[in-house]
This record gives structure tokens, C-alpha cells and sequence, in this order.
């Protein structure tokens, strides 16, 4: 079994989904002969052509306007943001048209389209560079939201997302993009919208998603330690959320703490929390507690890791709910 | 017409009737299909006037008139064939008419049973969009479609086809406007950009979206723009012949300034008499393009007063069966909305409906609009 | 004490606000000769003239974009957007600009901008004309989020944003614009940023915002026939959150709803909900319930009151709350 | 240069350091003040070459460099004078550095101790801007209310003002710059737009942005645009002084496109090797804007190799304290951060951030980053 990068393995997704059918096009800006800021698509245009990986002009509305032009005409375009705080010019392409086409139109159009974004922070960057928008989106009926956690499941997921004949949103968590792991390029994917308990445990539960799973396995870890037995569950999917995954977890364990990178106030973390104390209310031993970036712009990159919910963060945290 | 800034618009017939040259444009059509325009034309304008009608009935939240511009659309859509794919804005009945929408159904969306319920790709045309602009960009990427798909530049010319994509006035000023002209240019996109210049944006009157003639913003983007007398339906079919052929050939995309202007309301809530006048109105009424197209064909003997009788026949059956079948549409249940937000719902969303159809059911009466609702509705109803 | 419709207040509002200050300013889509599709600026461009009250070209962003420029150069521009569904080709502008200028510059700038926003639905339009996108603002850290539900407010709210220093988003729910009531405009107001118990009650809580305040009281007023004692919040801020006095209230009464029209999921009531079973952990009775649109882009409008909460899908959360 | 698109520029001082005639612009200034843009170019570029390096070391996150683009920005922004106000996008460091704004300070941005922090009112100088295009239209609004407060058209011309906004040829593309041409012509409103073309948005060339010379844009809107060449500082200051002259006056927008090169990467992040060859890089080495207007000084006998001899010294001066003004920067504490998110901040928001100090004080050391981290850091740093 292959042992690669989460960027390489996006890399190698893409390409097997160009391989595959040829009505999968890339468009992006810088993502033809520089093979994108992060070379996702690195050899892409070299290999399969510059109309198939085209390289696009400086503007993200453009982009995505043109792409669900491309989706109506039957194509199945895979657009990059370049980085998460770039999105926003698209924005109206995408809540107004892309996510209710196939709503306005009674089912007669779809967009098969899928929208990368690198998203989060933790890589040192400039303002703009380490936003984590994905509540926009979650929020907004007719869009899939999905994001991976690691190269296994991006080597997956981005072929799930592009056979979809949904709209799908796909946030790469950028700051895992060197991190290694095993991927099975053969054996059978799990569905795309389905969270996976990435560590089991009976006594809390963990509930994240892309580049903080690492982060909640190694406070699981940290904390067994300490003899409590943490599970952690990957969401996977942020719309729709698995949430019978998440209920059967805290069913069992009673307590749960939900991590992200995104700023508190309406993060993933408050919708989850409020289906917990509806669909919980009688096994939660303690309030739903919520790990995130605090309600404030991200800050410059000195002060990043001060930000960002890290193991202590997510310790201190359980610590909080078992003493509750 | 005395209006300066019109001189230099393509026209071949004037607002008298006649035919006249033009050193670049000619309408190559017979007196024929002159005639399927004014019927075109006509019918059109009648269904226009009874959906006006049935909103002032009520039984339309809202209607946006296309009176005064059926040639522009007319003239245009007569220059599209299969495999053109046309993406209309919000106002484009006469088109969406000649391209097979059924009348009835067009009515859904106003009448507020259905979003927008056309089957476009059996009929080669978009839905409406309601968003200023947006469709622009729709039509570059569906011609950049075409590119990929071989349908421009062969020897054959009727392999080839092109996009066409409305808007207003008004759109023009939106940043996905003139990114769809950056893109377009860049990827030699075959598109046509038909922008009908209605003098006005609800309220606002061209000069605050362009001080110059709109057909020149196009240059800016290294592609050519024309402007065009949208009420003479000859030049306008002319003048979107060449862009559509120049488009299918490969040779890029066209801005068409059709020169027109929106006779009625912006929509039925629409008061125009604030910010326009009678006056104004009545000089571009003499330049009726309806009449001038008749007028025409009555001198040319292509037509004669049987062939406007039994026209009249037709569009007052039209306008019945538009008036029977706007009341008699059938009414939506909310549950049925819960099955196209996406491809496959997720339990998530069923859950919902579920909820929705059990609370529903522990009323013995049908949900109707409550009295409340119904009183906010008829005060604030439907600006747009 | 006058009495007037909400449409009219803030009229007055905005004149008194353009009488008050030199560089309060106005801009949109057919605000002055017309007076906004709405009316709401009515006679305001005759009385202030065009520089003051700017019709504006057919472009959100470039909306945004220049009152920012206006309001860096000293003015308080306060700009409409026509309807609910047109805001997001500005939002870029709103989200990565307005809302962290200050933020951006170490507090060296501030951008005194209101963006007013009628939102909501029943009023019978087409689509794009009936949204309620408040999450997405809420959700955006440096953002103010107000909304008014009568007149009285109406009139003094729009004042306060506009001498507020920090952008606030403003929105208006264009169903009530008709509706009338009493307005001071002699006494002080209250405090912008606050909650407003509207009807007090003991075993319940019913939070809610906007078109549904009228909702929630009437709902309260039919629950009192049955004997049922329900207090009705009106938040009034949605960003910063009045917590203090919904927790107050949920203290006491052990039971809580929260109402809104916009889609369930990361909706208001999420981060209400999520703040609840923390704060209340022990008080809360039963878990926090939500009425709410469905997560389904808004629909056409001959289905718009099934799918809008209201007096009896309100009532039905009350009952399933008390029975629970 | 045998570049056959740029015959059409406005040039003044040849490659070779060679006063030209033009016949519609003339640089009216002396040689003590070509010297004194000499100076500004030579302290710019010493800066740039000291932030670059400050980057390899690991001080800087990342770093946009100038460098080749100093003409440019030292011929336009001597152009300004007060009560004028400059809009910069992110690469404008010999602007900023001329209008004030500390070299060191200008470092916290990219080392991370800082978001934008210049105290930009005391300067006429807004902040940076790194989402591509967005300040175009804050410049116009800007303008916009410079119109109001009386500050143009005046018969005194010191009592004129205007806003100049700088963006490059990739933002060209972006909605909002077209926006901001739309409302600046719209309200003839007192701005300059100035385009450094410096040929590439990161590795994408002009040629898919626009097909046809940039300054062209400016035609389809209704205002005049002009191409300069952009590494001859006389000419870029003879024709942003008449643009700047126009918008004080009343005339309204002007689009300048200042033809340049980016001799740097787009970043330090930033591989050009990857999309463009080096032939091109030392066709426009050739082409320097600094050697020319050195030549013409020494030839002219304005300074001497004294003179540069002093200047070379005064920057070394300048590198000295900006390697050690770098290092010394106070590191920042994420608590400060809670203060100007709004204006007032909420009970809400202080709670966070006490949670955030009692949280931090439960620590023996002080926060630092963890060699997680750290480690990513390195591998995907900046990319921009
Ligand atoms: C993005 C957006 N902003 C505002 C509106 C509201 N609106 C509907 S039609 C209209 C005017 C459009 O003018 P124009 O483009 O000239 O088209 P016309 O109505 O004249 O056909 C406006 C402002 C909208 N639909 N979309
Ligand atoms: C809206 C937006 N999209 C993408 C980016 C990423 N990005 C940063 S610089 C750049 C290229 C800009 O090119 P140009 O406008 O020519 O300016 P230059 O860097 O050459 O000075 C891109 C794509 C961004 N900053 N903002
Ligand atoms: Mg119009
Ligand atoms: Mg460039």
C-alpha cells in the first residue's frame, strides 16, 4: 500500500478522476503550469492538456460562474479557491446560483461541481490565508460540505465529491498537506458523507474534523494516558452532518467536546451542540463544550498557535466536562 | 427620432416602415419570415398584457412587462438555432415564447406555484435568473462547454453553435458582468452578450450606469460591440446573425447594445411615473416596433388585413387559454420542495419533511395562508 | 406619541439622522428619486439632495466597496441593499473588509457604515426576495447585527447603528414594514445592543428576532388561554448576543424555544441552543427547541406560510416542550 | 526593446538613461529632484533586497518583492502631494516608504507580530490590502467624499485633492476593480487608477487576462487610459501628475498603465522558473529603471560617483537597521488582539478572552509554538 502526502494524494485523486472520465475538468488560478500555489495539481496540465486544466483569469466569480456554465453543459468542473479568505468574491455564485439550481429548476439542471478550498491556519501565513469559512457554507441549503483529515480519505473523498452529481464544497485541511499516511488506492471507499470514529473510547467524545483530528487523536492519546478513554469521531462530512454517528458516541460516553479551528460564535460546534442537548438531553452528563477559534478576525501568525485550539486547549476542555 | 445619441445604431427599417441600407448589415430573411416575427411579436405583447392584467387581478404576485421590446427579442432569438443554447435574464417571455415555453407555465413562476419549472435543455434555454448578472458568466462557461465539445470552428457551419445571453442596462455595472467579458475574451468564448438598453434600471436611467454608449464597453475588453435599433426587429435579427456566426466560427464573443425601451412598468409594483415622463414615454411610443413591422409588410403586400384578423384570432385565444390556465394552475405542496434542494437527501432533510407532513396531519384542516399573511402580502407585496 | 407604521419610522430615523449629522450619508439602488422599492427613504433625496442621498450603479460590491471608501474619508454612509437576496455580491467586501478595517489596522481606522437590509419572507415575491441570511453575519467576528420587530425600534435603532463608530448590519423585516405602532421620539432609548423581555411568563421561554416577535407574542397570548405562562424575548442584537437576559430568563423559566425563519441548521437558534445547555445546564427542563425554516432554499410563495413558522407550529413546540 | 506592444507608452528617459521629447507629456522637474527619485528607488530596492534575505533566514513568513517595479512606484507617488490620499495593494513599499511609513514597522506584517499597523491618516496612506482589487473601490469612495468636502475643482489648486489607487494586471480581471471604474466614472469622481502591469499574476501571464493592452479597459467605461513605461521614473511622474491633475480639477478618473516587470518571484513562496524563461528575465534586466536614471544623472552632471557613494552608504544604514530593527520586533500577545475587533467590545467577547488569560495562566511558561507546528510551518509556509 502506498505511503504519501495529503497533498499528494488530493494529486493523485484529481488525476485518477481525469483518467476516468473525460468530462472531469480543473480550473483555478496558477493551477496549470505552476500546478496550483500548493501543486495539487502539480503535472496535471502537462499530462492532460491546457483545456482540461485550465488555467483561469484572476477572478473568483468568473471562476465559478464559468464553472456551473461548464456543469450545465454536462461537464464536471473541480474549481480551487486558492486559499480559504478568497472565497467571498465567489460567494454569490455560489449561495444565489450554484447551491439552488438544481432547486430552482425543479430537479431539470444539476451542477456537478466541486470546490476546493485549503482552508485553516497553523502555516504561518499573511491575513486572508488561514480562514476557516466553512460555516458560510454548511448553513446554506442545497450545498455538500465535506473536508478531509487525512491522505487516505483525500486520495477518496475528492473522487467521491467529483462523481457526486451535487455541488460539493471540499475543504483541504492545507496545514496537514505534508503530513504522511497509508493509502489503499484499491480496496472499497467508505460513503462520503459518513463520520468515522477514528479512535473509540467510553468516556468522552471528541467531535471534529480536518486538520484538528490529528490534534483530538493526540489529546486522546495524551489523555489515555491519564487513564481516561477518549473516543474522537471525524465528521467527515459538515453538510449533512452524520449525525447518527455522533449521538450513538455520546449515547454511550455521555459527554462530548467539539473542536474547530472556526471562530465559536455559529461554528459548526453550536449546530452540533444544539442537536446534542435535543437528541441527548437525558445521557449528557454535562454541557456540550465547544474548543474553537476565538470570535475575533485570525490574528498575525506569531500569535497563531496562542489561537488555535491545541492539545492543552483540548485537555483542559475534557478536564472541564469530566469534572462537570 | 431626434435622440443624438442614436445616430450611430445599426437600422434597416425605420419607425415609419421603411427599408433602408446599411453599409455593413443586411436582413438577408424573406417577407415571410418578416410575418413569423410580427406574429412572434404579437403574441407576445398579448400575453404580456394579460399576465400584466392578471397581476392586477391578483393572481400574480408579480409581472415585469416586456412591452416595447419585442423586436430586440424577437430579432434575436429568430437568429439562434439549435445547438445555440440562450440564456435569458427575467423579462425575455418573447424569447422564452418563441423557443417553446409553454405560456401557462411561464406564468408559475409569477404566480408563485413553482421556482422555475422549465425543461430548458429539451428547448436549448436557461432559466430565468433573478440575480442581476449572474448568467453571464453561466453562458461563457456553457460556450467554453460548446468549445470543448467541438461545436465551434468546423467547415461545416450547421455543426456549430453559440451561446446567447441577456441582461439589462443595469446589469452592466455588476462585477460578473464584466468578468464574463474578461472571460469570454480570454478563452475566445462563442458567445453573444445581448444587452437590451431599456433606458432604465427600475428607477435609474442609463447615465449613472454609463456615461458613454454601452455596445463601447466592449472594446475595453478587445472584442467588438454594436449597437443596434432594438425596436427594428430586421436589424436586430441582422446584427445577432453576424455575432452568432462570428461566435461558431471561433472568432469570439460580440456585445450587441440593443437601443430600446421598457414601455411599462419595471413590474407591476413598480410607478414609473416618478422618475420618467409622459412625454418621454410618448416619443418612444412613435417608435413602436410592432407597428413599424406591420406597417411594412401591409406596404410590401407580404401581408394583408385577413392575415391581421386571423392573428388576432390566435392571440385571443392565447390570451384565454393564458387567462383559464393561470387560475386553474395547479397549487404546490410544500412537501414536494423538499426534493430537489439536492440529488440525494440525506436522512437529515427527510427527517424534516417527515416532521413537516406529521405536524401537517394533526390539522384536519388543508394549511392555507393565514389572514395575517395574507394582509402583509397585498400591502408589500413583491417589489423586486 | 405619534403613532406610525415601521416603513415610516425609519423615514424618520433616517431624516433625523441626516439632520443630526452633516456626513450621514445614503446610498443604493433607487433610494432617491424613488425612494427605495420600499419607499423607505421617501423624499429623502428631494430634502438632503443627491450627495447625500446617492442613487447608486446597479453593483453591490461597488456599493459596499465606495461607502467604505465614504466612511474611511470621515462620512457614516448608510447603504441599502435592495432586497435580502442581493447582499452576497457585496459580501466579500463585508466580510473581509468592513468587517475587520478596524481589526486590520490595530484600531487606527474605523468604518461608521450601516448596511440595511429588509429580509424575510411573506410577502408573496419571487424568489431571492424573501431570504434570511443573518447566520452569516452573525457568524463573522467585527460585525454588529441588529434587527428591529416595531416601530418604536424601528425609529431608534437605525439612529443608534448609524452613530455607532463600528459597521452594523441592519435588518429590517419588510413583512412588518406596515404595521403600526406608538413611537416616542422624545424619551431616551434603550440601549442598542440589548435584549427586550416583550411579554413576561414563567414556564417558558420563547426567543426570537424580527418578523417573528409578533409571532411569538400572539403565540404567547393563545398559550395564555390554555393556562400555559410564556415570556417572549426579543433579542433585538444578534451579534453581540444579549445572553445575560436570555439566561435570566431561562433560569427561571426552565424551558426554551427559539423562532426564526431562516433554515434550521447553524441558524440563530443554534448558537442560542449551544449557549443554553451550558449556561442553563441544570435549569433547563427540556432541551432547547427550534421553529424554524426548513433547511430548503426559500419557496415559491403559494407554499411560503406552510413552510414559515407560525402561531401554530410555535404553539406545537410549546406543548412538546412542557410535555417533555 | 524590441516588444512590439509598447511602442504605443509614454517614455521620457530611454533604457539607455537618455532624455526623449514626447509630444503630449514633458517631465517638468529638475535634476536635484530625478536625483531625489534616484534615492527613493535605491533606498526602495536596498529595502526589498534586505526583506528578501530577512525571509530566507526564516524572519519573515513572506515577502512580495518589488523589485524591478521601483520606477513605478517612486515616479507616481512623487507625484502626490497632501491633501491627496494613496490606496497601495501590498507590493508598494517604495510608495509606502516614501509617504513615511517606518521600514521596520512595514515588517511586522510579513514577520507576523502585526496585522497592518501604519497609522495610515497621518500620512495620506491606507493600509495594505491583500485581497486582490478590493481598494479600488474604497479609493473611489474616498474620492467621492473628497468631492464632498469641497476638495476639487477649486481655482486654487492647492486646495485640490485626489485618490490614487494602486493594482496590478491580474487584478484587472477582478469585479470589484470594474465596479470601481463603474462608480468612478459614474461620479467623475477625483481618482487615478494605477495598474503596475508587471506581466504576470503569479505564473499567469497578462495575455490571459486581457488580450488587448490594459490602459485600453479604460476607453469602454468612458475615461481616458495611458500606457507609461513604467521603468522610466520621469515618465511615470509626468503622466501620473497629469492624471492626478485631472481628478483635482474635476475631469475624473484616469487609468495608468504602467508597463513594468516583476525581476523578483511574485513571493518568496514563489518558484518563477516554473513559467517563465530566463531570456525574458534578462531581456528586461536590460531594462532596469534604477541604472537608467542613474546614467542620465551622472551624464548630466547632477551627481557624481561622490553622490552615490553617500547613497550606498546611507543604505547600508538602512539594511543595518532593518536586519536588526527585524529581529528586535516585540513579539505580540494573542490578548492584545481581543481589543479592536469592535470598536465596543461586547460582554461576550471579553469573557473569551479572560477565559483565554485564566487558561494561559494555568501554564508555568509562556505560550510558544509547539513543534507541530513549527514543523508544518516550514513545509507549506506562505504561500501567497
Ligand atoms: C444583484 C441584484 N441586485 C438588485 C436586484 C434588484 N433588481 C431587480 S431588476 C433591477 C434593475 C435591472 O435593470 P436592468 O439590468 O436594466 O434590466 P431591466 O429590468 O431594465 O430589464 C434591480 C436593481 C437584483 N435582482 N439583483
Ligand atoms: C481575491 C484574491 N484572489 C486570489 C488571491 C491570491 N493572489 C495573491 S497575489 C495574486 C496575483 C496578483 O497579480 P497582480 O494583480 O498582477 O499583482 P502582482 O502580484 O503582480 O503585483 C493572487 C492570485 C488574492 N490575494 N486575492
Ligand atoms: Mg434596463
Ligand atoms: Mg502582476
Amino acid at each position: 500500500m502506498p505511503t504519501m502526502t495529503l497533498a499528494k494524494a488530493l494529486n493523485a485523486g484529481l488525476r485518477r478522476a481525469l483518467e476516468a472520465d473525460p468530462k472531469v475538468l480543473l480550473a483555478g488560478e496558477d493551477i496549470g503550469k505552476l500546478g496550483g500555489v500548493f501543486r495539487i495539481t502539480e503535472h496535471l496540465q502537462r499530462d492532460f492538456g491546457p483545456d482540461r486544466v485550465i488555467d483561469s483569469p484572476l477572478a473568483e466569480s468568473g471562476i465559478l460562474g464559468t464553472a456551473i456554465g461548464l456543469g450545465l453543459r454536462g461537464y464536471r468542473p473541480v474549481v480551487e479557491i486558492q486559499f480559504d479568505g478568497f472565497v467571498y468574491p465567489a460567494f454569490d455564485q455560489i449561495i444565489s446560483q450554484l447551491s439552488r439550481l438544481h432547486f430552482r429548476s425543479h430537479g431539470a439542471l444539476t451542477v456537478p461541481l466541486v470546490v476546493r478550498i485549503p482552508y485553516g491556519g497553523g502555516i504561518g501565513a499573511i491575513e486572508h490565508h488561514s480562514e476557516s469559512p466553512e460555516a458560510y457554507f454548511a448553513h446554506t441549503p442545497g450545498l455538500k460540505v465535506v473536508t478531509c483529515s487525512n491522505p487516505l480519505d483525500a486520495y477518496w473523498m475528492i473522487q467521491q465529491a467529483i462523481a457526486s452529481d451535487n455541488p460539493v464544497i471540499f475543504f483541504e485541511p492545507k496545514r496537514r498537506y505534508h503530513e504522511k499516511g497509508e493509502v489503499d488506492t484499491e480496496a472499497e471507499p467508505m460513503p462520503l458523507y459518513q463520520s468515522r470514529v477514528v479512535k473509540p473510547g467510553d468516556d468522552l467524545t471528541l467531535i471534529t474534523y480536518g486538520p484538528m483530528v490529528r490534534t483530538c487523536v493526540e489529546a486522546a492519546l495524551a489523555a489515555g494516558d491519564e487513564g481516561r478513554d477518549i473516543e474522537v469521531v471525524d465528521l467527515r462530512s459538515l453538510a449533512p452532518l452524520d449525525m447518527a454517528t455522533v449521538v450513538e458516541s455520546v449515547q454511550k460516553t455521555g459527554r462530548a467536546v467539539v473542536v474547530h479551528e472556526a471562530a465559536l460564535t455559529l461554528g459548526m460546534g453550536a449546530e452540533i451542540a444544539a442537536r446534542l442537548q435535543q437528541e441527548c438531553f437525558y445521557a449528557l452528563q454535562a454541557p456540550v463544550l465547544r474548543v474553537t477559534g476565538y470570535d475575533i478576525p485570525y490574528p498575525p501568525s506569531r500569535v497563531e498557535t496562542a489561537y488555535l485550539p491545541d492539545l492543552d486547549r483540548v485537555l483542559d476542555a475534557v478536564d472541564r466536562s469530566m469534572a462537570y | 427620432m431626434s435622440d443624438p445619441v442614436v445616430d450611430d445604431f445599426v437600422q434597416l427599417l425605420t419607425p415609419e416602415g421603411e427599408r433602408v441600407q446599411h453599409p455593413d448589415f443586411a436582413f438577408g430573411g424573406s417577407d415571410e419570415q418578416v410575418a413569423g416575427y410580427l406574429r412572434d411579436m404579437v403574441l407576445a405583447r398579448r400575453f404580456d398584457n394579460e399576465a400584466t392584467a392578471l397581476q392586477r387581478k391578483g393572481e400574480l404576485g408579480l409581472w415585469p412587462p416586456a412591452l416595447g421590446q419585442e423586436a430586440a427579442q424577437v430579432g434575436s432569438v429568430n437568429a439562434t438555432r439549435l445547438p445555440d443554447h440562450v440564456f435569458p435574464s427575467y423579462r425575455e417571455h418573447a424569447v422564452a415564447l418563441h423557443l417553446g415555453v409553454d405560456a401557462v407555465e411561464m406564468l408559475t413562476t409569477f404566480r408563485g406555484t413553482a421556482m422555475v419549472p422549465w425543461k430548458s435543455a429539451e428547448r436549448g434555454l436557461h432559466i430565468y435568473s433573478f440575480v442581476i448578472g449572474t448568467q453571464t458568466l453561466h453562458a461563457v462557461g456553457y460556450a467554453m462547454g460548446m468549445q470543448r465539445d467541438g461545436l465551434v470552428g468546423n467547415p461545416d457551419p450547421d455543426a456549430n453553435g453559440a451561446a446567447i445571453v441577456y441582461f439589462g442596462d443595469g446589469a452592466t455595472s455588476q462585477g460578473d458582468v464584466n468578468e464574463a467579458f474578461i472571460f469570454a475574451a480570454s478563452y475566445t468564448a462563442p458567445v453573444v452578450f445581448f444587452c437590451q438598453n431599456n433606458q432604465y434600471a427600475i428607477s435609474e436611467p442609463i447615465a449613472l450606469q454609463s456615461k458613454i454608449p454601452l455596445y463601447r464597453r466592449a472594446s475595453g475588453f478587445g472584442f467588438p460591440g454594436i449597437r443596434v435599433d432594438g425596436n427594428d426587429v430586421l436589424a436586430v435579427q441582422a446584427v445577432t446573425s453576424w455575432a452568432l456566426q462570428r461566435a461558431r466560427q471561433g472568432e469570439g464573443p460580440t456585445l450587441i447594445e440593443a437601443y430600446t425601451y421598457r414601455m411599462g412598468a419595471h413590474t407591476t409594483s413598480d410607478d414609473p411615473t416618478k422618475y420618467r415622463s409622459r412625454d418621454e414615454t410618448d416619443r418612444w411610443r412613435a417608435r413602436d416596433p410592432i407597428s413599424r413591422a406591420q406597417a411594412y409588410l401591409l406596404a410590401s403586400g407580404a401581408i394583408d388585413q385577413a392575415w391581421l384578423d386571423s392573428l388576432e384570432a390566435e392571440s385571443e385565444q392565447l390570451a384565454v387559454r393564458v387567462r383559464e390556465g393561470c387560475v386553474a394552475l395547479r397549487e404546490p405542496q410544500l412537501e414536494e420542495f423538499f426534493e430537489h434542494v439536492v440529488i440525494d437527501p440525506p436522512e437529515i432533510l427527510l427527517e424534516q419533511r417527515d416532521d413537516y407532513l406529521e405536524y401537517e396531519a394533526g390539522f384536519d384542516h388543508p394549511s392555507v395562508p393565514d389572514a395575517e399573511a395574507a394582509h402583509s402580502q397585498s400591502q408589500a407585496q413583491g417589489a423586486f
